[in-house]
């Protein structure tokens, strides 16, 4: 607040403002004028000879440029080259979004509709050409802010605030010199003529440590305020539809059921329609009425293969030897080229492969029915092929392959 | 004030006295900078009360909205807009009148705008406020408002460039800026005079800060006022384009009654038609309050007042133009839909349009009547009526009965709608009283470089 | 069971053991025995000669009642789904109502929602009346099954029971009553219906749906004479700005579906299957009357010809996935797009509601949740646990603030696209039916892939017949939903 | 009291006109015998060109008058002359109105029979009507131009004040009636020449080219004759300026309401009404597409841009021949395809160029008598020492 005090220059006691304590150091000569031809005229002659030198008018004049022999503004050419980025940008922009990032077939109309991007880009131009233009100018064209201009704050500048005309001779001019500036002010009519001078270089060390926790609050609140907002508040009513969906997904709870389990089993006692439960479980063989549904057709020895291959050749090995990749690791798998095992019926090796037999685990809930009658098949395929009768020979050397004559 | 009775004999061979009673240029500065010194008095606490009780309304039901959803208004399955974008295409059109004043006549260099483009251009902007927030709140689910502007997330996808509610966020932000920016430009000088007037530490402080240092150089008045002939350029073309991509909303639909290509330019001038109306309205009565007769003169309001005219018949070429065009196209669909508008339920909206902006404002023809103060306040609030009925007439009875008769219905408002609507009304009309108290309502420095013998003569020099 | 294994089983000599004979049987659901045919004896038409055909004399109205079209006696009154589906004729929800013809509510100065009272013989009933084109003079209709005291949280004291007006000794069936006095009450009632009723108040609207080619239609001879005779001369080949986008879309499979409005009889039963398989939330009769109801598909009932004789056309009206879908170019989220397979599909997780898309389709088959409907309807009694095993698992329950619509069932699409994956076979059009597709009774709805060979696909014959069109072509939308104009068979005493 | 003195344009401009219009019509007359209906629909252009100069010009001094704008009082009399084209259309018009089922659909017989909409139109659609609306049009253009230059003229005898009021009031008047005239005439004669195609906003597009037209024959004239001296020698650039500050401006609004009307028809793509634009995307016309967008707006926009490049004579002088053969080109594209395209696409013809060359003359000679007989300048109009004093800033 003190600090405020000063830069503002104010009593602290009575709002009243209070002149600033200058240095020593002389900024200009300042002169006032009561009419617009009477301060063009004096800034025509002053332009001829000084180049450091200003006028202040309440309001523009007309034909004051000239009277100053200033250079034409050059301020449009920031807003010619924003703008124009403004266009490019804004056009390729929305042309990547909609064509190569994220293209999406929006009723019928092409990725890159070029139509429907000029409103946008318009807007964009717009926004960047005037926004350049402005921010330019007080920056970069003012330097502002500069509320401790030696002018700030002087009776002369108040008094050109109302209605006077004033014109200020900075002493930085190459051809200032105190007397004939107040001389040459005095014959071109100028009134109360007076000395500005520096005020005092007041500094505004920036790292201190209350400004610095301050930074640090700030900062912590902003990302602290994002966070919640975006991570929590989102997800709390009434932002939060539809995240929780009243739905019972698989695997899912259920209130509704004391065991709460959303997922249901069959009613005790019930068969549903192609789940007939397998009899023989537990038996060591399964009855005679159960055959193979199977006709051992490309298709389904294809099937078999394939499943053989992922389920039974790890012990049996790829062509039943009962050679494979786990040997010596257990009790060896037997061949399945036994005659004992040439001798099952199709529906004992199914039973086998459902129900398990010795340490062989039962396979029936990763193999489906379907696929333990294929891989049956493919077992006869394989006892088949190890000793293989002439005629066979015959017609794979015709054919190429056994296929068509499985019987 | 007997200055709106008596007749002036306007003598081609000079223009037109802009400042009147001979103020002298300080005078300019005590007048329009009083108020700010003054404390408020009993007018202004009441109505600051009535309009913030609006306002408060007005919050109120918008919370109720937000928390159980849009369900509370009128809006169901054929109409699926309702008040809330009638209120918002409404206030955009307020909008218009100040950014017309302040960059299109400008442009023209209608010398007569200083008086009236400060406040014209603070309406603007608080205009548009109002407007920002309906598209927001007539969202089903308006937390997620943020969607519609292209940020990277972890969606990876962007908004739909082709659809013209984007476009109306980029044109409305746009607008705002620009016209925030312009308003704030014009300040400057103005808060720089404050400053050096004012007497108490605190407004002192402001007002410095805002003033950015200013001291009425004029090698800062000349790229001053270059920057405020581009930004004109500028404005110009964007006041036109963000009521045009409004009209876009509706005509590039297929509704009948929506699709119709004269929309841009009728909206365009429906907006600057109730625009100004508006600025009418406000400034009868703050020109009284704040005796303010001398800076905005009757011809001022003449001038308004013509031009309100003048786009009052281009808003009713467009209905004509509409109308024709519907029975010339021989499509069934827009038949149907016109013909209903005059003769189907909501049959009293469209003539209460017809009247209040085509035939109403023909009184303007005679200058008496362009110059009394309560013939053109009553011509304004009719107006304000007759345009906040006609974007009813376009969103509301195009859509209760477009193609297919199964899904035709009917567009009941609800209390939350007429709530939300009155308070927007407050929220404008707080936001105009309190910028009336905190700053300068008419531009000093350029009503000072109006005023008689502030330029140059033009004999020498040239 | 003992039975089975005492009686039964021994008398069929099955190979099996009773233990899998029992279960073969429970699995097949049936059991091949053979039992000797006996006779079921002869009709005796003499029992019914006595009864004489004595002629009911009627002053005043006649009433009657008939068991509701959707809640039967009653029993189905606390079924949300059932209670909100529109009546097939005049469209209310929730409610029953006198039906009358207009010449008689002309007669008493009746209008639509005019509360009566029906006196027959000293039993009386309060009820609104609803003026039903077509209906005979002088008579009543009303439905039961309506005004349960005690029908649960969605059924109790839902409409007026009718009930009150039956009495055992009717002169004759117990459905119909004459001498019944109606008169006109003070006071109205609302009844909630999903359409309109202007198709006979103005010259402007009558005959709309004909004159505005939403529906098609012809007689028999004329197809005969030439079958294209109702065909426009350009179709869905409109001139369009982006036709050769257009070209490089949808080259591998394309969905479509076509309605046979031949077979259609309005009955609903699409309607209500399409709601249970899509979640679809029941909204509550207060938010019909503001037609604010979120059916996915409807079923839409044109009248036109005059009051006495009306003609009626029913119409499924669903999303048509445009291929120029005007509700997409709208969207300003792109929450609704278009897919590969020619689904407009809707984002529900990224619609933030604006409600334009809606605003832009020219079917208005998009459908608003404008509240949260589970919380919203009677106190939130959707959402109680027994809803969760209720809902689809394969379907995300909507809420509050998003648009949804009719998805041609993408998540059976989805399955049959992941079976066809696993057995890597192809997908097929018939591979995939829609929940309206296997509900509808007549199979007036076929759902198939329109890039298919038209010998492979039933669809497509549908789809390419000579009486296939599409709803307003002129829009340039290009619907993939084909409808198959009606034909009358009249006959030409009657013409 | 405008110390300014009478001078006279040197006769042999009448010369050159009666030379262009001469040669205009001894070819156009050959064209008529060469390929008939090609040379009624040049004739059409030509037509249409010469009216929109006259029309657009008249419009123009109507808006002086209503704005109380003084800058271009100094340059009215030109408008003047320029809009004193406008009688002459009554007659001019004469070979088209014996031509109209040449030109329109609707107005021949069989072509309607058979066309649902061209009968449901009719009723505003055909030749008696056609023909009254046309010279009611043309009568009441020609009664304003005839009073708002009788009062103009008058003036310069007696600085009598009241004739400027006189004027403002006739202007107010003139102003509605001008749009509703202007669209009837695009409507007619340029929309239904396409008789199924409809656009509510076209007489608002007509209106925009009408007077970028007239603008650019204005700012050309007053260039030439500020050169030459013939203006009041008080006349400065800085006058220039509002002339193409306003061609600016009207360049602006053409491009606004041509991209309007495009999006909205590309956009909703419906079959009625896209079909225009599709005819003007094949056969060649897409070329004439492109070459309307570039020459119509994009290039006179770049001339125009900088605050220099509107006052200065050179670039002024330049972008005005460009835009009259921009509005040439303009025209062209609205009327000619819906005859070309019968013959599938674009063909070269030299028929199309002699009319408005043709046109080019006949506007000289007009122009010549008129600033015979009157002064150049509006020396005792109450306004002008103001628009001499006129000044940038």
């Amino acid at each position: 607040m003190e600090r405020l005090k000063k830069f503002f220059r104010f009593n602290a006691l009575s709002g009243e403002p209070v002149p600033a304590e200058r240095t020593k150091k002389l900024f200009g000569i300042t002169a006032l004028f009561d009419t617009p031809d009477q301060i063009i005229h004096a800034a025509d002659k002053i332009s001829g000879h000084y180049k450091d030198f200003d006028v202040n008018t309440p309001y523009p004049l007309h034909g004051m440029d000239k009277a100053m022999k200033l250079k034409p503004s050059k301020l449009g050419f920031i807003t010619l080259v924003f703008g124009l980025s403004g266009t490019v940008f804004a056009l390729l922009f929305m042309g990547w979004a909609m064509t190569l990032d994220y293209p999406m077939i929006i009723g019928g109309k092409p990725f890159f509709s070029l139509p429907a991007f000029i409103p946008i880009t318009f807007e964009v131009t717009v926004l960047l050409a005037t926004l350049s233009t402005v921010i330019g100018m007080l920056t970069f064209f003012f330097n502002y802010p500069e509320n401790n201009h030696p002018l700030v704050d002087t009776p002369y500048l108040r008094s050109v605030s109302v209605d006077k005309f004033g014109i200020c001779i900075y002493a930085s001019d190459t051809h200032f010199d105190e007397g004939n500036v107040k001389n040459l002010l005095m014959e071109l009519g100028g009134k109360n003529i007076e000395l500005v001078y520096y005020p005092q270089k007041e500094s505004y060390p920036i790292f201190e440590p209350k400004f610095l926790i301050f930074l640090a609050i700030v900062a912590v609140i902003t990302s602290g305020g994002t966070y919640i907002t975006l991570n929590k508040l989102m997800y709390l009513p009434p932002f939060d539809f539809m995240l929780w969906q009243e739905k019972t997904t698989v695997q899912s709870k259920s209130h509704f059921y004391s065991d709460q389990f959303g997922m249901r089993t069959p009613v005790e006692g019930t068969v549903a329609r192609g789940f007939l439960p397998y009899m023989y479980s537990g038996l060591p063989q399964p009855a005679q009425t159960l055959v193979n549904p199977l006709l051992p057709d490309k298709e389904n020895l294809e099937l078999g293969e394939k499943k053989y291959f992922t389920f039974c050749s790890p012990c049996h090995g790829n062509y039943a030897d009962g050679d494979s990749r786990l040997n010596q690791q257990f009790p060896n798998p037997p061949s399945l080229h036994t005659d004992r095992a040439r001798n099952f019926s199709d529906g004992m090796i199914y039973h086998i492969i459902t129900n398990g037999q010795n340490i062989m685990p039962s396979y029936a809930s990763q193999i489906t029915r379907e696929e333990r009658w294929a891989i049956t098949n493919y077992i006869r395929v394989l006892q088949r092929a190890k000793n293989a009768k002439e005629t066979d020979l015959e017609f794979a050397r015709r054919h190429g392959s056994l296929y068509d004559k499985v019987d | 004030m007997n200055s709106n009775t008596q007749e002036v004999m306007t003598d081609y061979k000079h223009e037109a006295v802009l400042v009147e009673g001979g103020l002298t240029r300080s005078d300019i500065e005590e007048f329009v900078a009083r108020p700010l010194d003054t404390k408020p008095d009993k007018k202004f606490l009441i109505a600051i009360t009535i309009s913030g009780s609006m306002l408060l309304l007005g919050a109120l039901c918008v919370g109720l909205t937000f928390w159980f959803g849009v369900g509370l208004w009128g809006n169901n399955q054929p109409v699926g807009w309702g008040f809330g974008i009638v209120n918002f295409v409404y206030w955009i059109g307020i909008g218009h009148a100040g950014t017309l004043i302040s960059a299109i006549l400008f442009l023209l260099r209608q010398r007569w705008r200083t008086g009236i483009a400060r406040f014209a251009e603070a309406m603007t902007i608080f205009a548009v406020m109002c407007a920002g927030l309906f598209p927001i709140i007539h969202m089903g689910r308006p937390w997620l408002a943020g969607y519609l502007l292209p940020y990277p997330n972890q969606h990876a996808l962007w908004p739909n460039f082709t659809s013209p509610l984007v476009w109306d966020v980029f044109a409305v932000s746009t607008y705002f800026t620009v016209s925030l920016v312009f308003w704030y430009i014009g300040l400057i000088p103005d808060f720089a005079s404050l400053r050096d007037r004012t007497k108490t530490k605190l407004k002192k402080i402001i007002y410095s800060i805002f003033s950015l240092g200013w001291r009425h150089s004029h090698r800062n008045w000349q790229h001053y006022e270059k920057a405020y002939l581009i930004l004109a350029g500028f404005a110009t073309p964007l006041v036109l384009s963000v009521h045009t991509i409004v009209s876009f909303d509706f005509a590039v639909s297929i509704v009948p009654g929506w699709h119709t290509t004269i929309f841009p330019p009728y909206f365009v001038a429906g907006a600057v038609f109730s625009g100004f109306a508006m600025v009418v309205l406000v400034l009868v009565f703050v020109r009284k309050l704040f005796n303010l007769e001398h800076i905005i003169t009757v011809t001022h309001l003449e001038r308004m007042n013509k031009i309100m005219m003048a786009t009052g018949m281009m808003v009713g070429y467009g209905y004509a133009m509409e109308f024709f065009i519907a029975w010339y196209s021989g499509n069934p669909f827009e038949q149907f839909v016109f013909i209903s508008r005059a003769l189907g339920p909501y049959a009293f909206t469209y003539w209460i349009m017809i009247s209040c902006n085509v035939i109403i404002p023909q009184l303007f023809w005679f200058k008496r009547f362009r110059r009394s103060i309560p013939v053109m306040l009553a011509i304004a609030i009719l107006v304000n009526v007759g345009m906040w009925m006609e974007r009813f007439v376009i969103v509301v009875t195009s859509l209760h009965r477009d193609f297919l008769p199964s899904s035709w219905g009917m567009f009941i408002p609800t209390l939350t709608d007429f709530g939300i609507l009155i308070g927007s009304f407050g929220l404008f009309f707080t936001l105009v009283i309190l910028f009336t108290k905190t700053l300068p309502v008419v531009s000093i420095a350029e009503v000072k470089a109006v005023s008689e013998g502030a330029q140059p003569s033009h004999g020498d020099g040239h | 069971m003992k039975n089975w294994e005492e009686t039964i089983y021994p008398v069929i000599n099955s190979p099996l053991d009773f233990k899998r004979f029992w279960q073969t049987s429970l699995h097949d659901g049936v059991v091949f025995s053979n039992e000797p045919v006996t006779s079921l004896g002869v009709f005796n038409s003499a029992s019914v000669s006595g009864l004489s055909d004595r002629k009911i004399e009627n002053k005043g109205f006649i009433v009657i009642l008939k068991e509701s079209y959707t809640l039967s006696d009653g029993r189905f009154a606390d079924n949300g789904w059932l209670q909100e589906l529109p009546h097939p004729v005049t469209k209310i929800t929730w409610d029953n109502y006198a039906a009358i013809s207009k010449d008689s509510a002309d007669e008493l100065g009746l209008n639509n929602n005019d509360l009566v009272e029906i006196n027959v013989g000293n039993r009386k009933l309060i009820i609104p009346v609803f003026l039903q084109p077509g209906a005979a003079d002088k008579t009543i209709t009303i439905e039961l099954g309506y005004g349960r005291e005690k029908a649960g949280i969605v059924g109790t004291n839902v409409g007026f029971n009718a009930n009150v007006l039956l009495s055992k000794n009717s002169g004759q069936s117990p459905w119909i009553y004459s001498n019944a006095e109606i008169k006109k009450i003070s006071g109205t009632y609302k009844l909630a219906s999903t359409q309109e009723h202007h198709a006979f108040d103005k010259g402007l609207t009558k005959d709309a749906p004909n004159r505005r080619g939403l529906i098609r239609t012809g007689t028999l001879e004329e197809y005969k004479k030439d079958p294209d005779f109702l065909k426009s001369e350009k179709g869905l080949d409109q001139p369009t700005f982006y036709g050769q986008h257009l070209k490089t879309l949808y080259t591998g499979t394309k969905w479509g579906m076509s309605i046979d409005l031949n077979k259609c009889l309005g009955c609903g039963e699409c309607v209500v299957a399409c709601t249970s398989e899509n979640n679809v939330p029941v909204v509550g009769k207060d938010q019909v009357e503001r037609s604010r109801e979120m059916q996915w598909l409807r079923i839409d009932r044109y009248y036109s010809g005059d009051y006495e004789d009306p003609e009626v056309f029913n119409q499924p009206m669903l999303c048509q996935h445009c291929d120029h879908a005007p509700c997409e170019n709208v969207c300003p989220v792109a929450a609704t797009t278009h897919s590969d397979d020619g689904l407009n599909q809707m984002a529900y997780n990224r619609c933030v509601g604006t409600r334009y898309c809606s605003n832009n389709c020219p079917y208005k088959v998009r459908r608003f949740n404008f509240y949260d409907f589970k919380s919203h309807f009677k106190d939130s009694f959707q959402e109680n646990n027994i809803f969760s095993l209720l809902y689809n698992p394969e379907v995300s329950v909507r809420s509050r603030g998003v648009m949804e619509k009719c998805t041609f069932c993408v998540q059976r699409i989805m399955d049959a696209r992941e079976n066809a994956i696993r057995e890597n076979k192809p997908l097929k059009g018939s591979d995939v039916k829609t929940a309206c597709q296997e509900a509808c009774n007549t199979e007036a709805i076929k759902f198939g892939d329109m890039n298919e060979k038209e010998s492979e696909s039933e669809y497509n014959k549908y789809k390419n017949h000579s009486l296939g069109y599409h709803m307003l072509e002129d829009l340039n939308t290009r619907p993939n939903i084909t409808y198959l104009a009606k034909l009358k068979n009249t006959h030409p005493e009657e013409t | 009291m405008i110390d300014y003195t009478k001078k006279v344009l040197p006769a042999n401009l009448s010369k050159v006109g009666w030379v262009l219009l001469g040669a205009g019509v001894l070819l156009g007359l050959l064209g008529f015998f060469i390929d008939y209906s090609r040379a009624v629909f040049a004739y059409l252009h030509g037509f249409i060109f010469l009216l929109s100069i006259g029309i657009g010009s008249l419009f123009l001094i109507a808006l002086e008058y209503i704005t109380g704008a003084d800058w271009s009082v100094p340059i009215r009399r030109v408008m003047e002359f320029l809009a004193s084209v406008l009688p002459f259309l009554i007659i001019l018009v004469l070979p088209l109105l014996f031509n109209i089922d040449q030109i329109f659909h609707w107005s021949q017989e069989k072509a309607v029979a058979g066309d649902k909409i061209l009968q449901h139109k009719s009723p505003y659609l055909n030749d008696s009507f056609f023909i009254i609306r046309t010279f009611a049009v043309f009568l009441i253009w020609s009664a304003f131009f005839y009073l708002l230059k009788k009062n103009s003229t008058k003036q310069d005898l007696n600085g009598d004040q009241s004739f400027t009021k006189k004027n403002i009031v006739l202007s107010a008047l003139f102003i509605p009636l001008f749009a509703i005239t202007i669209t009837i005439t695009a409507i007619d004669w340029t929309m239904s020449i396409e008789p199924h195609w409809f656009s509510t906003i076209f007489g608002v597009y007509f209106f925009s080219g009408t007077v970028v037209g007239s603008l650019a024959a204005i700012t050309l004239v007053v260039v030439l004759l500020m050169e030459k001296g013939y203006l009041h020698p008080k006349m400065n650039n800085e006058h220039l300026y509002s002339l193409g500050a306003l061609t600016f401006a009207f360049v602006n609004f053409w491009g606004y309401i041509a991209f309007s009307q495009y999006l909205l028809i590309w956009y909703a793509d419906l079959p009625e009404e896209n079909f225009w634009f599709l005819a003007r995307w094949h056969g060649g016309w897409e070329y004439f597409s492109i070459a309307l967008i570039l020459v119509h707006f994009v290039v006179p926009y770049a001339a125009l841009l900088s605050q220099s490049s509107k006052m200065n004579p050179k670039r002024l002088k330049f972008t005005a021949v460009w835009l009259l053969f921009a509005h040439l080109l303009d025209l062209y594209w609205l009327i000619m395809p819906s005859l070309l395209n019968h013959g599938h696409g674009y063909s070269f013809s030299w028929i199309d160029f002699v009319f408005p060359v043709a046109a080019a003359g006949f506007i000289i000679i007009i122009f010549k008598t008129m600033a015979a007989k009157n002064n150049l300048v509006p020396v005792n109009d109450p306004k002008l020492q103001r628009g001499l004093n006129f000044r940038l800033n």
